[in-house]
């Protein structure tokens, strides 16, 4: 039974990753699960600098699911370097670091210094709902998510994948505007934008009033989202939103996902994404499948 | 450090003890790792509330097997858990965050301060602390919880609101009303209190642990969700910013900008 | 107590209403419902001539809500006027009768046709995602929108109601559009597209493959949208989107919306609508209200 | 007609008699108006899954008071209401739909036709049928249900698709082998079964009433979510749609396109 997939040439032991954002660099969930079993660990987003973050609150519940507006806080691409790439090294997994900004330069600066280090590919965030400048801003129009990929894979020394928006019309044409621009792959859902008022108090629950949605009360957007990309473009997807288990990857599979990501379902079941690799390998041999790859897009219609 | 693990638990009894308040015992591992100051997460079952619930260690049994949380109902959770009851079973994280410095107390006076449902980890405080305990209880009214299992550790004080039991007023009116004094504070309540005691401490050169609450999402770290402001740069995240769910709970008052 | 609200001139004696689509014309749910105690009953989706709609299945169900593709399946305008306006008229309620069509000329024969009708208000659905041609085409681009709207309004005898779909990129953008166009009001959100994949049979659920998500899980993205239009615009919006009770009905009317609407929750629960009702009373008692119109747009940011 | 209700039942017992089928008694006084071949809608009450699931009516008991419900475990709704036993409750909304036309049959030769998780709306129609019944069934294999009940009521015949108990084959093979006939069909089961049986009837003239299923939202006839095509326009919707819900789920098999 091979669960291998390749993605722009790297090759990872199955197709399952973490949710940047929602994993740390692995350290903190290294308690539950052992990182070697996983495809690979994608990292939360790094700027060229430390970044504060939003005020708090800075999550909320939602019915199935939760909104939060972290607002990117990181400590900045130096720390990273030394702190989380060596950690994550230790381990047999791919890693793919998650990369934020507010201007082009912001990003490519980040770009650049990750260019020597042995990280796997990048991931560019241009769909965080959670940051004023920067961000969405790239993800939720054509022409500037064709701008910064093309100036981000000219600077790149690993493949490229580009994060898209939910926010926007017409996913088919952001994802074009992507693959156009050089892209080696697109990964998507980021949150869906969102909003909770506390009834009582007369308040936003949230201090940034909105916030990104995830968990399973998205995934049917999600999976539509994914379908209508895979079938725009010929460049891999990496799917995910509101995965708790291995049928849901699955779905997201034969939509037309090479890989999937379990994001907020981790805070939840902390296991997740092992139990996600245990139970795409079952369904495998329940249904006497040799390659994992005869999944990606195999939804008859 | 003991591993973090998310388990299933076998509540071994609950009863109402005040208004909406909820005095729970679950069988649990966990129980022996468990130090006062830290807290579990515990999850609802119903699926449309998905995230678990922070919630203190009030109390560990003798034997280590089993933890006491003490609660108010406050929304959908807390109303859910109040609802079961003995061999129920509830799922729970932990133990989580770091608890309270007992050896910073040894030896020393202090005031052990809990504030509303920021009560229940002084108990557990009170019992495991080798020291002259002063515990200064702030309650909204007659409706009082835990005191007598407090009494039994220390000197108990209490204040009310509304002036119907102790001291009108809050703790830090204990602390006038009876000219009482200490070297270390280890506090829990709600933040107008906390702010008080982080004054009170810093114009007497006083060392305070208070105790902090955020909303929280992992409640391990990793989605940064609980995060308070610090004075310093934080070592983990570089800005100013701790996590209270792995950082804290507890902090010395002084490293905290709230 | 005043539960009263006003919209572009018509008073309902409270701001409760029903989604087009999941009450019919309120004769199905006159078992449950006494539909005297509602604001108003919104119709479902009637167009110049019978259509059938799509193959089934229809409907599915995901984590927290549905997914449909009914495709406003409709018995035409005539047989609708014979038989539900005079249906709807025995009750103390208020008449909203929700527009479809394919094509422009579609929806002004409608309206033209309801001009001598006992109905209080025009909604025009210009967001259904479940059929290929007109509709949602005319809630996606602002231009597009703005042409339907004025169209519409120039021969409408009735207040108009411009119901926006949630899968654009920018809400107040399109609710600015309708408002310049004339509209007298907007209700939103419709659903949002959303696709499941039975992992066994390796299909898709629904025939039409995807399908409209309704019900509590979308009801952060609705809340959100409400917000953002009230911001944009000065003309009411009904808000619905997941309302399961008088919290949620109670969320959206501090977010900005005048008015509530209950959908899937129908179907759930079928008392849904006139718990709501009583649930807002309940909450103007506890807080001393005398106005419900104090509640809206009335969160503190 | 009778006023739909949505009320909330306890569960009087519930076992399984098959693997994966369950067989539930619930305490309601929707009973009193239950017809065979209408259904109830079981709400799940798991809050990821909302929607009713609609089961049929297998049996109303003598006095009125309790309803009988055979189910096979399909999904995550019927996987939690298998979880429940004695005393658990439920909510249902009914009694919807039409039924099966019991007038039709009086003094008439008829077949009752039910394939798998068909077979138990067939229960309470030969209960009240009052005629010469012949109980056509179609199992997957040996593993029979409510086989022994229908045989209080008529002359019993089962077919297997592995052939390991009667016939082997579907329950159209039962009419050959054993040359059968009737003046009318009532049938429940699967879509090809249906097909069959609708062909059948037609090439024979006999009346045949068949039972169709199809994904509901409401289950009241709101939503258009449950129609099927009928040979002609139907007097609701003025399209070639009836719906499933409320139009049937019983329908003449000469009126429906399936
Ligand atoms: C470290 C820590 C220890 C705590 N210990 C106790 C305790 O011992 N006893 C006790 O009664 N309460 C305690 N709390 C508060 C308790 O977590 C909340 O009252 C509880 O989460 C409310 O959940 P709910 O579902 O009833 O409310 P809801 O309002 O329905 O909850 C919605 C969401 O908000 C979160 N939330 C709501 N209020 C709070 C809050 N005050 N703090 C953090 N998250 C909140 C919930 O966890 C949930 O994710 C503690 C909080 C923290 C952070
Ligand atoms: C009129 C009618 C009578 C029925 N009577 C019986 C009966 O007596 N015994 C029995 O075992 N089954 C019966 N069924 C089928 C039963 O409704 C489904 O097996 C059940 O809804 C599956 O729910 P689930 O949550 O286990 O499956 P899931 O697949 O998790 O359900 C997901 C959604 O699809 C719907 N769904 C799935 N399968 C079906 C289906 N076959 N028909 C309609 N909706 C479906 C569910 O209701 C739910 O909304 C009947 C169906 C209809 C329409
Ligand atoms: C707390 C939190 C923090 C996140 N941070 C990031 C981030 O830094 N960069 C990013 O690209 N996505 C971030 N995301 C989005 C997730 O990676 C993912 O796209 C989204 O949550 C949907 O997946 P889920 O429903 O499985 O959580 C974050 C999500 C959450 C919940
Ligand atoms: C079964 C179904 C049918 C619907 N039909 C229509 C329709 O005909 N016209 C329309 O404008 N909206 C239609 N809608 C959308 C609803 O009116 C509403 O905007 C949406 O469902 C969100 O609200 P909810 O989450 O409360 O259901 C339909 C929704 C459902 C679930
Ligand atoms: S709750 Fe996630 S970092 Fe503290
Ligand atoms: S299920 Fe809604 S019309 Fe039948």
């Amino acid at each position: 039974m091979n669960t291998q997939v390749t993605i722009a040439g790297v090759t990872f032991k199955n197709p399952v990753m973490t949710a940047s954002g929602t994993f740390g660099s692995g350290m903190e969930y290294s308690d539950f699960v052992d990182l070697n079993k996983l495809g690979a660990v994608v990292t939360k987003g790094v700027a060229n600098v430390p970044w504060e973050g939003n005020p708090t609150p800075r999550v909320a519940e939602v019915y199935g699911g939760m909104l939060n507006a972290i607002g990117l806080q990181n400590p900045g691409i130096d720390v990273f370097i030394k702190r989380d790439v060596p950690f994550l090294q230790k381990y047999d997994t791919k890693i793919i670091v998650n990369v934020c900004g507010k201007t082009v330069e912001d990003y490519l600066d980040v770009v650049e210094r990750l260019g020597d280090q042995p990280v796997d590919m990048l991931e560019i965030n241009v769909s965080c709902p959670n940051v004023k400048e920067g961000a969405i801003a790239f993800g939720q129009k054509p022409d500037s998510l064709y701008d910064i990929t093309s100036q981000i894979k000219k600077k790149a020394r690993q493949p490229v994948i580009m994060k898209l928006s939910p926010n926007v019309t017409d996913i088919a044409e952001m994802s074009r505007a992507a693959e156009a621009a050089g892209a080696d792959a697109l990964s998507m859902i980021n949150t869906i934008t969102g909003m909770k008022i506390d009834i009582h108090r007369k308040k936003f629950v949230l201090a940034n009033k909105t916030g990104g949605m995830s968990g399973p009360a998205i995934k049917p957007v999600a999976v539509r989202m994914v379908y209508q990309a895979a079938q725009a473009v010929k460049i891999p997807i990496i799917g995910m939103g509101g995965i708790a288990n291995a049928e849901d990857a699955i779905e997201f599979l034969l939509a037309g996902a090479s890989a999937v990501a379990v994001g907020a379902m981790n805070f939840v079941n902390p296991y997740t994404t092992v139990e996600v690799v245990e139970g795409i390998e079952a369904y495998m041999q329940r249904y006497g499948m040799e390659k994992v790859t005869d999944l990606i897009g195999a939804v008859e219609g | 450090m003991v591993q973090k693990k998310k388990i299933k638990t076998t509540i071994v009894s609950q009863k109402q003890i005040a208004e909406q308040v909820y005095d729970l015992w679950l069988e649990t591992r966990l129980a022996k790792d468990a130090h006062p100051g830290q807290f579990v997460a515990v999850y609802p079952n119903h699926e449309s509330t998905l995230l678990p619930r922070p919630i203190s260690i009030c109390e560990v049994s003798e034997d280590k097997r089993r933890l006491r949380l003490v609660y108010r109902v406050a929304g959908k959770g807390t109303a859910e858990f109040a609802s079961y009851g003995a061999e129920d079973s509830l799922e729970i994280l932990g133990v989580l965050g770091n608890g309270f410095p007992i050896d910073k107390a040894k030896g020393k006076r202090v005031f052990l301060m809990g504030g509303g449902i920021g009560i229940p980890p002084m108990l557990e405080l009170a019992k495991r602390l080798d020291c002259r305990k002063q515990i200064l209880l702030g309650y909204r009214d007659k409706d009082l919880f835990l005191q007598e299992d407090l009494a039994r550790y220390g000197d108990v004080y209490v204040a009310t609101e509304d002036g119907s039991v102790g001291t009108k007023g809050n703790v830090m009116d204990i602390i006038k009303a009876h000219g009482l004094a200490a070297d270390v504070i280890m506090a829990c309540g709600p933040m107008p209190m906390l702010r008080a005691i982080k004054k009170y401490a810093g114009e007497n050169k006083i060392e305070a642990y208070i105790s902090l609450e955020e909303r929280m999402a992992c409640g391990v770290g990793a989605c940064l969700g609980c995060v308070c402001r610090t004075t310093k740069v934080d070592a983990h995240s570089h800005v100013h910013n701790a996590r209270i769910c792995t950082d804290g709970p507890v902090f010395e008052a002084g490293e905290v900008d709230i």
